[in-house]
């Protein structure tokens, strides 16, 4: 074991002016800061606001649907909320949301390193992403969007449809070459920043999730880049892509479009099952069960992911050819996934597992991802999506994916990390209630939008069949519950801030290097590369000292 | 606040252009140069969709990709290749001079780059010029005029005009243009290192961002190689 | 004995009220039968492992006697292969099973009569559906356990036409044509929905299906309120006549500078290249604007391109139809 | 992808690769020549092979400037997977793409065959 780690580890809480939060003052050392850690909590804040912005629009939404013929809002109203739901909570929230906000953070602590390869590009990354961010808002300066996040065409590049279409574009642009930068700065910095004796094997499965998720962000979201490119050239010089008008093909726009925004949800579930992987071991005190299984899995995840996007297109008026292959493929893709449910219940086998928050996020996770995942093979499979897709079964599914699974997830991380991040302690009891709440109240709104679904609701309808009013009312109730959930996370975690108990380096007994670093941690993390911990789950010489100091590696006690 | 960490205010014998969050040259310069692999990587797809792009309108309409490569001249396009060889060629030389630390070498490669690329450039004006000219736009705005229609080989000229020209154009400015802008980028970055060349900053120690800005230009250099062929020769 | 399984397993779920919309055509019972396999499967996975993670946590949950775990394997190879294997049989039958329904929901099943063939066109906010006789309508018109086969195209954005009591959707896509074939099995009327995001009014771009009973009522509906000269069949002809097909093509079979349109329908025609080509809608279109694509052998290349609009097309289709078709 | 930073950093401290004039040189010869010879292909009609041919020597020509000016071919192995990796994506996107809408284009060319220019009229 080296020095370097069991000084960090024995080290007292660090004096408050060493710490990275209080390196560097005022507005300029934060917002032209090159270090991960800042970088990653502005992430972070950036990522909330698109949150809680997206949220709102969500409740407005469900509040129309109370009543079968709306009325709250006008049906433009209506797709215009929509559109933006979905566009700022997919591109703003659920893909940059760990790999930006939490990876950037904890990444360089995981391998000791002082940083991410390239700083310059990071800050670049986060600032193209707020770019981003505001084109999307900016759509509503020049009356809003109402094409749906898909954007297809020939509807959403028709000059009816105003110009809040070119602003779209021109942000998914920017922000697809953020989640790039990121996607490869983090590549590059697992492939050549590992310490002495950290080899492949020996990464945490977090790294491991961010490193297949990299691949899918440098690989596919380019496509997207061009595609946008393309859809803004069409929409301004009519040049007969995609708009049938000219010559083009709609079709072809679908292909462009999913091949990227397939790959995306295993952008926004392949970090979500590496911070769970983390958190299940830790909290049930036993090395990861199946370590290579679940490390190649996000592997085969990240491959298979590219070739499946055809299965958004079965009705489409794709060959019947491409469906049956697309449709196998999809098939393929949910083994890994079921692979790596399986070892996190074995790595819980005869543990000690002990109920925190961020344990408790990960176990509603997996009931919540074993729904969404089980659920895709109703629309992997052709006979049953046909008559599925683009109802609210397709709503439901993807939303227990990204806002069930993601989500949670994300929470569970945000919990897990908060010490090392703010050098604080949430508040425990607030975390549980928060965690039952979340869990709570998304059952009830998604469950009843399966039985819509199969009772042929199809989506995006500000207005539905009376039949159906029952369904749309308990998840609209349901969605109040999510959101007071929610409400109560971030309370928790912001009272925290000045309540919180200062948190030891090592709250939780975790044996990956972040917890080897002081909390917060200081700018440049670690005095010197610290060594590799014996394995990133071996919690053998770990040994809780108490709440304050909290645990240490066995041979510094001596 | 790139390189003045606390920690290493100590630490005199710290290469100068050795970032602060790396142990050594060595790292650094591998950990540049995958970085801009994995960039390459993603430009590849960026361009990979505009081939898709083509490679669906060419399967589906080969008599309006047959049509309209007759408006290509394959002379200009084949001096344009062997320009973006030779400036390829100049590129990989300036690694090498950077390598064997000889600084007058490299700064003279550097500047034939330069050089080779506004070559290109300019070629590609006059493409482009004496097209747009001849209402041979994208899309839409693709009215050829008279004169070019007469300019044709007789097989062509005996055809109607296909409807869907426009959309061959808008394939062809896209990536043509797109590639366009990848040299205009390209010689701004050369142009950066001729500056910092100029200060003596490369040598065998230190040499990595001539090494990342080289393998960038070959990328688009071998973009063209493909772009050449698909549009000026079939 | 599997199959029994599986109709009970549909039939329980069916049970649940409002669960699944009434089955009204001839592939929705086997597409429920799929999803009831499906469904179990799924619902066996989830009991499975959220009973697994409940067990965990009661009895090994950490507590006073219980501050460390209990030493077991890290991995355990035979396990891994056991939980990819099984899932990875049970995905394959899913995967066949749901790629055999499908086949038969992409082609017009129960009988080998002639499918009825309707022209769907799409536009915010309402369907058009043109039946065979030159009936126009708002509503679709079928007829119990006789085949449809629809056309679909739209005229500016992309719709698309669900039957959730199908169980069936197809989108209608502008600048081509889109295909949908089932046989309905049920008389009734049921709701047809517009399924792709379409603008203002999508959830109300609402039509819905006629199932007729038997052949006799739907004439009787098809000949309702028709005039004569309004019949797509009429229209057609007077296309016939007024874009002057008539001075090369002849309506008797006799040869002039054009092949006749007498039993034409249908016909397998050589090509001047030796190739083969079926008469159907989409030759007649492509004849109609590119004439020197597919020259029938025996005849030059002279006829010049004809513009025509979507109806005036699908007209002088129903008209030449009506001329007798190839055996 | 099994080398470890320790293995990258020994290969840099063990001198860089430094490309020779004469390998320079005859890595833009070779390309002149393919050059020439993709001219000279397109010169004869052959059909269909025209187009393999042509993207045969654009690819030859690629791999001669990957492997000697980017050096890939005594850089990290890695380097290789991630162009070529790169490259399998993107050559997977058009295959498929242009598979399926070579699939379903009869249905683009009947319905365009219908109404040149304008949109289907309104019954």
């Amino acid at each position: 074991m080296s020095t370097a780690v069991a000084a960090a580890a024995a080290a007292p809480a660090p004096a408050v002016a060493e710490s990275y939060l209080s390196h560097g003052r005022g507005p300029r050392s934060w917002l032209l800061s090159l270090d991960h850690k800042r970088i990653g909590v502005m992430y972070l804040l950036a990522i909330g606001a698109s949150l809680l912005l997206g949220g709102v629009f969500a409740l407005v939404l469900r509040l129309n649907l109370w009543r079968p013929e709306g009325g709250l809002v006008s049906n433009d109203a209506f797709n215009k909320l929509f559109t933006l739901h979905g566009a700022v909570m997919i591109f703003l929230f659920v893909i940059p949301g760990i790999p930006a906000a939490l990876g950037n953070f904890v990444l360089p602590l995981q391998l000791g390193a002082k940083d991410l390869a390239f700083p310059r590009v990071n800050l670049i990354s986060f600032w193209l992403y707020v770019v981003g961010a505001i084109l999307f808002l900016a759509t509503l300066v020049v009356g809003g969007i109402d094409t749906g996040w898909t954007i297809y065409p020939p509807y959403s590049l028709e000059s009816a449809r105003g110009l809040g279409i070119l602003f779209a574009l021109t942000a998914l642009f920017v922000v697809g070459f953020s989640s790039i930068l990121t996607g490869l700065n983090f590549i590059a910095t697992i492939h050549r920043m590992r310490p002495p004796g950290m080899g492949w094997f020996d990464l945490p499965l977090f790294l491991w999730a961010l490193y297949a998720t990299g691949l899918i962000q440098v690989i596919s979201t380019p496509v997207l880049g061009i595609t946008a490119a393309m859809g803004f050239l069409e929409r301004i010089f009519h040049l007969g892509l995609f708009m049938p008008e000219y010559g083009g093909d709609p079709v072809l726009f679908q292909h462009f479009f999913w091949f990227y925004s397939h790959p995306a949800v295993y952008i926004m579930i392949l970090p979500a099952m590496g911070v769970v992987s983390e958190v299940v071991s830790v909290f049930s005190r036993k090395p990861i069960f199946g370590y290579r299984f679940i490390a190649m899995s996000s592997i085969a995840i990240a491959v298979i992911g590219f070739l499946v996007w055809g299965h958004h297109m079965f009705v489409s008026g794709q060959s019947a050819a491409a469906s049956i292959v697309f449709s196998g493929l999809t098939f393929f893709v949910a083994i890994p996934s079921a692979i790596k449910v399986f070892n996190w219940l074995a790595t819980m086998y005869r543990g000690a597992i002990v109920l925190a928050t961020p344990m408790v996020y990960v176990l509603t996770f997996f009931a919540i991802f074993a729904v969404g995942g089980l659920t895709g093979l109703f629309l992997g499979a052709l006979a049953t999506d046909v008559p599925l897709h683009d109802t609210y079964f397709v709503v439901a599914h993807f939303h227990f994916v990204m806002v069930g699974a993601v989500m949670t997830a994300f929470l569970a991380g945000l919990h897990y990390w908060w010490p090392k991040i703010t050098g604080r302690m949430y508040d425990e009891r607030l975390g549980l209630w928060s965690s039952a709440l979340v869990f709570v109240g998304f059952h009830v709104t998604f469950v009843p939008q399966f039985l819509a679904g199969v009772a042929g609701m199809p989506r995006r309808y500000a207005t539905y069949a009376p039949a159906l009013v029952g369904h749309n009312r308990v998840s609209t109730v349901g969605a109040f519950v999510l959101a007071a959930g929610l409400c109560l996370a971030l309370f928790g975690l912001l009272r925290s801030l000045r309540s919180g108990r200062p948190a030891p380096p090592n709250p939780w007994g975790a044996a990956s290097l972040e917890w080897a670093a002081p909390s917060p941690p200081p700018w440049d993390n670690f005095e010197r590369t610290p060594h590799a911990p014996p394995g990133p789950y071996d919690y053998s010489g770990l040994r809780h000292v108490s709440d304050e100091a909290g645990w240490v590696r066995g041979e510094v006690s001596r | 606040m790139s390189a003045h960490g606390p920690a290493h205010a100590a630490q005199g014998e710290r290469p100068p252009f050795l970032a602060h969050h790396f142990e050594d040259m060595g790292v650094q310069l591998e950990t540049t140069k995958l970085g801009v692999w994995l960039f390459l990587a993603s430009e590849v797809l960026f361009f990979g969709g505009l081939f898709t792009a083509y490679g669906v309108y060419r399967a589906n309409h080969p008599e309006l990709f047959h049509y309209a490569h007759f408006f290509l001249d394959w002379r200009l396009g084949a001096a344009n290749t062997l320009v973006l060889i030779g400036s390829s060629l100049s590129a990989a030389w300036s690694v090498r001079a950077a390598q064997l630390g000889r600084r007058r070498g490299l700064e003279v490669a550097l500047l034939v780059t330069i050089a080779l690329a506004c070559v290109f450039l300019v070629v590609k004006y006059l493409e482009y010029s004496h097209k747009l000219h001849a209402g041979v736009g994208w899309g839409a705005s693709c009215r050829p005029s008279a004169e070019i229609l007469a300019t044709l080989p007789d097989a062509a000229r005996a055809l109607p005009v296909p409807a869907q020209l426009g959309t061959f154009f808008a394939i062809y400015y896209l990536m043509t243009g797109l590639h366009g802008i990848h040299v205009l980028v390209g010689i701004a970055l050369f142009g950066w290192l001729v500056a910092r060349a100029r200060q003596g900053h490369f040598g065998a120690g230190y040499y990595g961002p001539v090494d990342a800005v080289a393998l960038y230009w070959h990328l688009v250099d071998m973009i063209w190689i493909f772009l050449f062929p698909l549009f000026y020769l079939m | 004995m599997i199959r029994s399984l599986l109709e009970t397993s549909a039939a329980l779920l069916a049970g649940a009220p409002g669960f699944f919309p009434a089955r009204a055509s001839s592939v929705a019972g086997e597409v429920d039968r799929v999803f009831g396999f499906i469904f179990w499967i799924s619902l066996f996975f989830l009991v499975l492992i959220v009973a697994l993670t409940i067990l965990f946590v009661v009895r090994y949950r950490r507590r006073p006697g219980r501050e460390e775990p209990e030493l077991t394997a890290s991995h355990d190879t035979r396990l891994e292969l056991l939980w990819t294997g099984i899932p990875l049989v049970l995905v394959a039958v899913m995967f066949v099973w749901s790629t055999r329904t499908w086949l038969e929901m992409t082609r017009a099943a129960g009988s080998d009569e002639k499918p009825l063939r309707v022209q769907v066109t799409g536009r915010r906010w309402s369907w058009w559906f043109d039946h065979p006789g030159g009936k126009g309508s708002e509503e679709l018109h079928v007829v119990a356990q006789r085949p449809v086969e629809l056309v679909l195209s739209a005229t500016d954005v992309i719709h698309s036409l669900y039957v959730p009591e199908f169980r069936l959707k197809q989108d209608a896509v502008p600048g081509r044509f889109t295909r949908m074939t089932f046989t309905p099995t049920l008389a009734g009327t049921y709701p047809i929905l517009c399924a792709e995001y379409c603008g203002t009014d999508h959830s109300r771009m609402l039509a819905s299906v006629v199932v007729h009973p038997d052949q006799r009522s739907f004439d009787a509906w098809a000949r309702e309120g028709l005039a004569p000269d309004g019949s797509l069949v009429a229209l057609g002809k007077q296309v016939f006549a007024k874009k002057g097909c008539l001075g090369c093509h002849s309506l008797d079979g006799s040869r002039r500078v054009g092949p006749s349109v007498k039993g034409l329908w249908g016909r397998e025609e050589k090509l001047v290249d030796g190739a083969l080509v079926r008469v159907d809608d989409e030759y007649l279109r492509e004849s109609l604007l590119k004439p020197g694509a597919k020259v029938v052998a025996g005849f030059g290349n002279l006829m010049p391109p004809v513009a025509l609009d979507e109806r005036e097309l699908q007209a002088l289709a129903a008209y030449l139809q009506s001329l007798g078709e190839a055996p | 992808m099994n080398d470890s930073p320790v293995s990258a950093v020994a290969a840099v401290h063990a001198a860089p690769h430094v490309l020779s004039v004469r390998a320079l040189l005859g890595t833009a010869g070779v390309l002149a020549l393919l050059t020439a010879a993709t001219v000279a292909a397109a010169q004869v009609d052959l059909g269909r092979l025209n187009i393999v041919l042509a993207l045969g020597i654009a690819s030859a020509k690629a791999t001669v400037v990957a492997l000697y000016f980017m050096h890939l071919r005594w850089g990290s192995r890695f380097h290789l997977v991630v162009l070529g990796g790169a490259v399998i994506f993107a050559v997977l996107l058009a295959a498929f793409v242009v598979f399926d809408t070579t699939e379903y284009q009869g249905d683009i060319r009947a319905k365009a065959a219908a109404a040149p220019g304008a949109g289907a009229g309104r019954p």
